[in-house]
């Protein structure tokens, strides 16, 4: 401490500070009116990509608050020239935010990134049953799930994500390869992996889309197609050629509502939401042909 | 009203059960009927719900019995029907302010049980993360220590720069309050990009922020008044109480797990832990005003040393420590945090006890109120900072 | 404000080694050591229960221990032994620590132990909350009531491994559910199916309903005991256990003591 | 000297313009420093404040007024009915009665009293009889206890006022505030026209340390300390009445600093020997020139608000009586020495 010095010194010291500080321009967010930029790991949501969901029950095991319900059933999918194959459906996933703690497990643990953390945070309801988000409404969050942030110098990727980018670095080169060969009337070497849309994929990854959310949306686009040839009927081709041609036809065809989405980024939407958007309008679109198409059956 | 007058001569006074006290009346011919006063559970004075029952003479306590409980959530109960990161997620709520270090203890206590060596950059990190939540949780006692004895400025500024700090922090763990960053081996994930930069602005600018705090209230003539002399704890009372963290700093021992047992890769950082001399309401806040500069010492010293690498071990599905016990203690901003982990090798705990720091001050919280004015006993209750939550688990 | 500096401060050379430690309390009271282990480098001694404040007034006050620092007790539920307290001490001038651990007497039924009040200040409210917790009684001890966290008439022992914990029973474990068929029932085709189903949803909930039973069982036990007890106090000699329940607390006795104006 | 601009016939009509016009400058003063309050405190503090009412939260104060209007009015069970429904009307009054005798502006007061320092200072103690009765009427310990410290504080500092203010009476040989104004326009220091806050130098600090611990204001609202006592004698009110206790302690913000303003600061003049233009034009920019003053003094006010912590019962009780009570007594000394002297 300083000397002792004149009384009432430090009282004018406080005065200085308060003086100075209201001579400064004030710190407030006038939040309303002025959103705040969260940052991508913001915990605010959770977002469900309903396409990747497999009802491995990860998710509601390792939930501490026991705040996510799932409902499924098993459905028999007839194969030509094979056996008949079972596959989960989801009925019902719904979290309940009124209880739930915002820690993150579920989405840490889910192995087929089907949950995402959105940073939205302006879900407030007058009723507290309100807050249990069904299906749809998490499916519709995710619309709103920022790219992951790259990792601060020095990091060390986590494996499977060091060997997905490099995998889709190779993909991306084989597909242009592939394109090229198509262009030049070559044989069309069809992509093996029956797990994602390759394609997609790595169209995605050489867009920039990153890494993470460009696998989600191949593997949404992979099952849509998949569930669209279940839809059809089982197309009489062989199961693994039948399924890449399928998934390919889906990613080089309406995968996204092109026009829409070309509309949104003219209007100067940026992309990423604009795509989101698109999909959104094109999953609609498509449920409501399977519906039409059931119906007229 | 209490009914017990002091009789002539007797100077034992039956107070609450188990805490029956000799108080000494000093002036006779002044004899006045006690007041019986509940401080809280609701009161601005208490953060939250702890309730003291003092009475008064005059403005004179000559009792107090703090009464806690009210913020009893059985967390000890809850952990032992989670797994191990479920646990980090709950543990990061008792001491809503000092949320990263109550993780790493439960993280620590989990890693020594099962052996498990945590890769560098992940130690390095925590301990990055430790000092910041250091930081916050001092800004929010500086805050509200000055927002305590009238001055109504110190908590809007510090909250200012919580916020600041809240926000970087968020960038790299998702969460402003509760973090959840760390896991048995290691971290959730890396820092993203850009966090470093933002931490070494914000400590540059952290620094002069403090200095900002002790021009507003250090020198102040009033402040001085206030609080000097005012709750003056002995080492020897504070040890015997199993007091620690600042208010033990300020009575001039320099325990810190830091320092003494250190965790992480403390022991190859340079820490410094300021000790006061008086143990008086004014040196507890001294204490923590320099623990802020130590804190970015520390915090500065990451940004040198930290090195690249993995920040997470190869770990199991589930995590299952083996059978046995351990106890780890690790230097919470608020004091001690002890873990006593006893594991019968399943998935969740057998038994998790919490040793809190609040716990242990409040209960010293008697000997420095008996005896002073009901107007010192908010600077007293200011200054030997706890959290409620902390107390009750 | 002076400040101490980790590199200014070097583990001292009169701190022990856990083993040593253990060997000079074994030496010094072999009569209340039963055992001493050293796991993770830290050092557990097992006490005979009564012995438990002479060992901790020993660790205090012998010179090369000096472990003035009282840091917590833990009460740990030993199953059919009954209960078992942890107390850790702490030398801040030596910097070396010891477990103590004593198993109360009196098996789960009435589980007792003297108090460490005298020895450390400090012990105070630890042993109100193993007390709390567990309901160990420590004899000696200026005050145990009222119950310092949780209300005054609580029912049951929280921490105890036979009280339930509520949340986990009134609501069904969402993660237990799985797929249901919809058409007709699977064959053996293997479908992406949790890992772990464990068994079956009825055997689940049977125990779960044992389990249930049981603790409605013990609880009732426990009640009956209780107010036996209270009936005996009354009858006995209603001197000091009026002024005991002086308290606080907002509802103290609000509930749950009819019976005693009757019975006195 | 000029005459009051409500001395006007018949009599009825000036009596009911008086009256409206001291409620109206309550409230109005009430509520200028009250926004003043809430905004500078605001930005000392790094916030903006009420920003949503209207323009930047202009409209907050009557908002609040609004708000308070339709809460619930609870009157403790325990309590003295009469005496608490009463407690804060008598706060309320003397506010409203002081504004009769202060000078706004050349001719703009309602009353000119022969003894009106005399009788400002006199009806100013009676708000302790407001905080007395509230914080014994609501039944409540810890209104008990501000109602005490706030009737100990405020009567140790009513000498300090007294004192320094009579001194000022001394130097001007009239107790009439706008008769001290004018005496106060005609002063000069060693030939320069001078404000009587310059050789008062003292006494305006006395006047003013005074000020701050009869209104309650922070560093000196021990009756109200938020950390210990709750809101102190007003902990058990709620709505309006509460309203009142607010009301009351921003139009003595006013007034005191009015009171100061007149005394130390020149009154309507701009300076000692500057004039201001005759008729309607000049009662306006005395009006101006009265009010500025007021609300720099506020300001200030509200600034020690923002920096200083809050002190302690028994060191406000000996600040008092062991440093301004002797001060102002030799205040009083050293002013009526030099007046003989000069």
């Amino acid at each position: 401490m300083a000397a002792p010095s004149l009384p009432g010194s430090g009282l004018l010291k406080g005065l200085r500070v308060t003086l100075k500080t209201m001579l400064s321009p004030a710190t407030t967010a006038q939040y309303p009116h002025v959103k705040p930029e969260l940052p991508p790991r913001t915990r605010g949501v959770i977002a469900l990509m309903e396409e990747n969901c497999t009802v491995c029950m990860l998710c509601a095991k390792e939930c501490p608050d026991w705040c996510i319900y799932i409902d499924s059933s098993k459905e028999t999918v007839p194969v030509e020239g094979g056996r008949t194959r079972t596959r989960n459906v989801l009925d019902r996933f719904a979290i309940d935010f009124a209880l739930c703690m915002y820690c993150g497990i579920c989405v840490e643990v889910c192995p087929f990134d089907a949950l995402f953390w959105s940073p939205e945070f302006e879900y407030a309801e007058v009723d507290i049953r309100e807050l249990t988000h069904e299906k749809d409404r998490l499916r519709a969050w995710m619309d709103t799930v920022p790219p992951p942030p790259p990792l601060e110098e020095g990091a060390v990727p986590p494996a499977e994500i060091e060997a997905g980018i490099a995998a889709a670095r190779k993909e991306a080169e084989e597909a242009a390869a592939k394109a090229k060969s198509v262009a030049e009337g070559g044989a069309a070497a069809e992509a093996q992996g029956p797990q994602i849309d390759e394609e997609l994929f790595a169209r995605l990854v050489a867009e920039g889309t990153p890494e993470r959310a460009a696998r989600a949306k191949a593997k949404a686009a992979f099952v849509k197609a998949q569930k669209q040839r279940a839809a059809e009927g089982g197309a009489p081709t062989a199961p693994a050629q039948g399924e890449a041609k399928a998934g390919e036809a889906e990613a080089q065809g309406p995968q996204i509502d092109e026009e829409l989405f070309a509309r949104l980024v003219a209007e100067g939407t940026p992309e990423r939401a604009a795509r989101a958007k698109a999909k959104a309008a094109f999953v609609k679109a498509q449920k409501r042909r399977e519906r039409e198409e059931e119906g007229g059956q | 009203m209490s009914e017990t007058l002091p009789q002539e001569g007797g100077v034992m006074l039956p107070g609450g059960p188990g805490e029956a006290m000799s108080v000494e009346i000093r002036d006779r011919s002044l004899v006045t009927q006690e007041m019986n006063l509940n401080i809280g559970p609701q009161h601005p004075a208490t953060h939250g719900v702890l309730r003291v029952v003092i009475d008064l003479d005059g403005e004179v306590i000559v009792r107090a019995r703090p009464v806690i409980g009210y913020m009893h959530r059985g967390f000890e109960k809850l952990a032992e029907v989670r797994d191990y990161r479920q646990i980090i997620a709950l543990v990061n709520r008792h001491d809503w302010i000092s949320a990263f270090c109550n993780e790493l203890g439960v993280a620590l206590a989990v890693e020594r049980l099962m052996e498990l060596e945590v890769p560098t950059r992940a130690q390095w990190i925590r301990v990055l993360m430790g000092e910041w939540n250091r930081i916050l949780n001092h800004l929010m006692f500086i805050g509200s220590f000055g927002l305590e004895l009238g001055a109504i400025t110190p908590v809007f500024f510090s909250f200012r720069e919580r916020e600041d700090i809240q926000a970087f922090l968020e960038s790299a763990t998702g969460g402003r309050l509760h973090f959840t960053y760390c896991r048995v081996g290691g971290l959730k994930e890396d820092l993203p990009r850009g966090f470093l930069d933002a931490s070494r602005q914000m400590a540059q600018t952290m620094r002069s922020r403090n200095d900002e705090y002790r021009q507003l209230l250090l020198g102040n003539e009033i402040f001085h008044a206030r609080t000097k002399g005012v709750g003056a704890l002995a080492p020897d009372v504070a040890i015997d109480y199993g007091v620690t963290g600042p208010t033990l700093h300020a009575t001039g021992v320099a325990e810190d797990t830091r320092l003494t047992e250190p965790y992480c890769v403390y022991d190859q950082l340079d820490v410094s832990v300021p000790v006061g001399t008086n143990g008086d309401s004014y040196d507890r806040f001294v204490v923590l005003l320099d623990r802020i500069d130590a804190s970015l010492d520390l915090i500065e010293q990451v940004h040198e040393g930290l090195p690249g690498g993995p920040v997470n071990l190869k770990m199991p599905k589930t995590v299952k420590a083996p059978k046995g016990a351990v106890y780890v203690r690790t230097e919470n901003p608020l004091g001690q945090g002890g873990y006593y982990l006893v594991s019968d090798g399943g998935k969740t705990p057998w038994r998790m006890r919490m040793r809190t720091p609040s716990f242990s001050n409040i209960q010293m919280v008697p000997e420095l109120l008996e005896g002073s004015l009901l107007s010192d006993m908010i600077a007293i209750l200011g200054s030997v900072y706890f959290v409620v939550g902390d107390v009750d688990r | 404000m002076p400040t101490v500096r980790s590199s200014e401060t070097p583990p001292p050379a009169t701190r022990l080694a856990p083993e040593a430690i253990g060997a000079l309390l074994a030496e010094r009271l072999p009569e209340a050591i039963v055992a001493t282990t050293v796991a993770h480098g830290q050092l557990t001694v097992d006490v005979v229960p009564e012995h438990l404040p002479r060992v901790a007034a020993l660790c205090k006050r012998e010179k090369a221990l000096g472990m003035d620092f009282f840091d917590m007790m833990a009460g740990v539920d030993a199953d059919e032994d009954g209960f078992s307290v942890v107390t850790r001490l702490y030398s801040t001038r030596h910097r070396h620590e010891v477990l103590l651990r004593a198993l109360a007497e009196g098996g789960r039924e009435a589980p007792r132990l003297p108090t460490l009040t005298g020895v450390y200040r400090g012990a105070n409210w630890h042993e109100r909350e193993a007390y709390d917790m567990y309901g160990i009684t420590f004899e000696g001890h200026p005050g145990l009531e009222p119950r310092i966290l949780t209300v005054e008439n609580f029912e049951g022992w929280p921490l105890r491994k036979d009280f339930l914990l509520t949340t986990r029973e009134i609501k069904p474990w969402p993660g237990e559910k799985v797929p249901k068929p919809k058409e007709e029932p699977a064959t053996s085709d293997e479908a992406a199916q949790p890992a772990d189903e464990g068994p079956s949803e009825e055997e689940r909930a049977a125990a779960k309903k044992a389990k249930a039973e049981r603790a409605k069982q013990k609880a009732a036990e426990m009640r009956a005991k209780k107010r036996a007890q209270r009936e005996a106090e009354a009858g006995g000699g209603a001197t000091a256990s009026g002024g005991a329940s002086e308290s606080g607390k907002a509802g103290d006795g609000a509930g749950d003591e009819p019976e005693e104006g009757g019975s006195a | 000297m000029a005459t009051s601009v409500f001395a006007l016939e018949p009599l009825w009509l000036a009596l009911l313009l008086q009256a409206l016009a001291a409620v109206l400058l309550f409230l109005i003063g009430a509520l200028v420093v009250g926004y003043l309050e809430h905004k500078v405190l605001a930005h000392m503090q790094d916030r903006l404040g009420p920003m949503e009412a209207i323009w930047h939260g202009i409209g907050q104060l009557p908002a609040d007024g609004l708000k308070f209007l339709q809460k619930e009015d609870i009157i403790p069970t325990a309590a003295d009915r009469w005496v608490f429904a009463l407690a804060p009307a008598v706060a309320v009054v003397p506010g409203v009665v002081i504004i009769a005798v202060l000078p706004f502006g050349p001719g703009l007061w309602l009353t000119d009293l022969d003894a009106g320092i005399f009788f400002a200072l006199a009806a100013s103690g009676v708000t302790v009889l407001g905080t007395l009765m509230a914080g014994w009427s609501s039944a409540n310990k810890f209104s008990l206890m501000g109602g005490l410290r706030g009737a100990a504080q405020l009567i140790s500092y009513e000498l300090p006022l007294v004192l320094a203010a009579a001194a000022i009476v001394i130097q001007a040989g009239t107790l009439s505030l706008p008769g001290i104004v004018e005496a106060q326009h005609g002063f000069t220091l060693f030939g320069v026209p001078m404000i009587y806050g310059v050789p008062h130098i003292i006494g305006l600090g006395l006047f003013f340390v005074a000020a701050l611990a009869e209104l309650s204001r922070p560093p000196f609202d021990m009756p109200i300390a938020d950390s210990e006592l709750i809101a102190g004698h007003m902990t058990e009110y709620t709505g309006m009445r509460y309203a009142f206790f607010m009301l009351s302690e921003y139009a003595g913000m006013v007034i005191l600093s009015a009171l100061a303003t007149v005394l130390f600061l020149g009154g309507w003049y701009p300076w000692p020997g500057v004039g201001l233009p005759e008729g309607a034009a000049g009662m306006v920019l005395g009006f101006v020139i009265t009010f500025a003053k007021i609300l720099v003094l506020s300001a200030i006010m509200v600034w020690l608000r923002a920096t200083f912590p809050r002190m302690r019962e028994d060191q406000l009780q000996r600040l008092s009586w062991s440093v301004l009570i002797p001060l102002g007594l030799l205040n009083v000394v050293l002013v009526a020495t030099a007046k003989v002297w000069f």
